[in-house]
């Protein structure tokens, strides 16, 4: 199991190969889940963002999401990959990946590890519109299209 | 006992600081905590709290030398 | 949206890299399912299996399915790669990843054509055991450790 | 009519062979096509059915040049 907080962009497909080879076998099913900045945001294009955490908490945090995930669910590993500071549209934000002997259990506990990072990870996203205003983002959506 | 806060993202701006410090005796809330050091500033609503680094509710009690964090909701990943 | 079957290794991380950067942009999500070749199986060591299918209809049911999902969630674009012919332990099987906007739809959109593909793609596997012995899986599983 | 039927899988292998030729007059339902070509074996009970590539049940009517499927459950992926 894995943590990592980036202060530079990464490569996802990177982090998941060396992490993988260096540290996972014997698996069936694996479920990642990415995400990336857009360029636009509640009707404005943005053209940075930056990250802010709680050093500290974010990693404490996090190992207690994916240990609860552990709890729940037959995982065999699992990477969280979480970039921090000035980020560009187009760059991964986060990368969370799961392995485990089947695939009900890799889907699962990728879901909750996104879902409980998203409601209690501390960071903090601030964008930088086209307009060059800053402005904090309030909340998160529930995940779909609609909302 | 001596309590370190700290603060971030937009409460970190609107403070217009990012940590204070309050010594103190006897029995301190979460919630005194915000108070000893914002006298003039209610808690904001949705505000979360973390002592050293673990979520706690408004009513839990500190101890000398723990770090309260007081933020706004989260919004990573 | 593509459609790959493949009669040789595929290496996962490539095969989404070169497809997001030629077909891909503006999404904000990407969840992403593999499943790898396992070496054990029923309590039998296995050493290879072969993947049979059902040329044509292989292609017309995962385009169907990929459909069905494109109904349901908000897809941007998904990508599903299948083996078949002979396999060794740990090489992927099957790829799906799906684009979105937001993560809901991703995850869904995933595990749905996941879940249709294993019930509806005409793959059989057959097991090659230690023993030499070789036989047909005759059914999957829910997907869950203990099933 | 002139139908083409194949079979795959364990199926397959338990018949002995990979396909079938049916010609016929008249209405011919998917279970008439595998009574037509297999009258002294009956239908094992979890196959499923494909006619020109789509899932069917064994009702369905079949038409000059249509390909029959039969296998046993999927198990890809």
């Amino acid at each position: 199991m894995a943590i990592m907080i980036r202060h530079a962009a990464f490569d996802p497909w990177q982090e998941i190969q060396q992490y993988q080879n260096l540290a996972t076998s014997g698996y069936g099913a694996t479920s990642i889940f990415i995400g990336t900045m857009r360029d636009f945001n509640d009707g404005d294009t943005v053209k940075a963002m930056t990250l802010e955490h709680y050093a500290g908490m974010t990693e404490k945090q996090l190992e207690k999401i994916v240990a609860e995930a552990k709890q729940q669910w037959a995982v065999l590993d699992a990477l969280v990959v979480h970039r921090v500071g000035h980020i560009l549209p187009n760059e991964p934000i986060v990368l969370v990946s799961v392995w485990t002997l089947h695939r009900g259990d890799a889907f699962d506990a990728c879901r909750y590890i996104m879902e409980a990072l998203k409601s209690h990870a501390p960071f903090w996203k601030k964008e930088l519109l086209i307009t060059d205003e800053e402005r904090w983002v309030t909340h998160n959506t529930d995940g779909y299209k609609s909302s | 006992m001596s309590i370190k806060i700290r603060y971030f993202a937009s409460l970190k701006d609107s403070l217009g600081r990012s940590e204070d410090d309050l010594a103190w005796t006897g029995l301190l809330s979460v919630r005194d905590v915000w108070q000893g050091v914002n006298a003039t500033k209610p808690l904001p609503n949705n505000v979360l709290v973390a002592v050293n680094m673990d979520y706690v509710t408004l009513d839990h009690l500190v101890k000398d030398e723990d770090e309260v964090a007081f933020f706004p909701p989260v919004t990573g990943g």
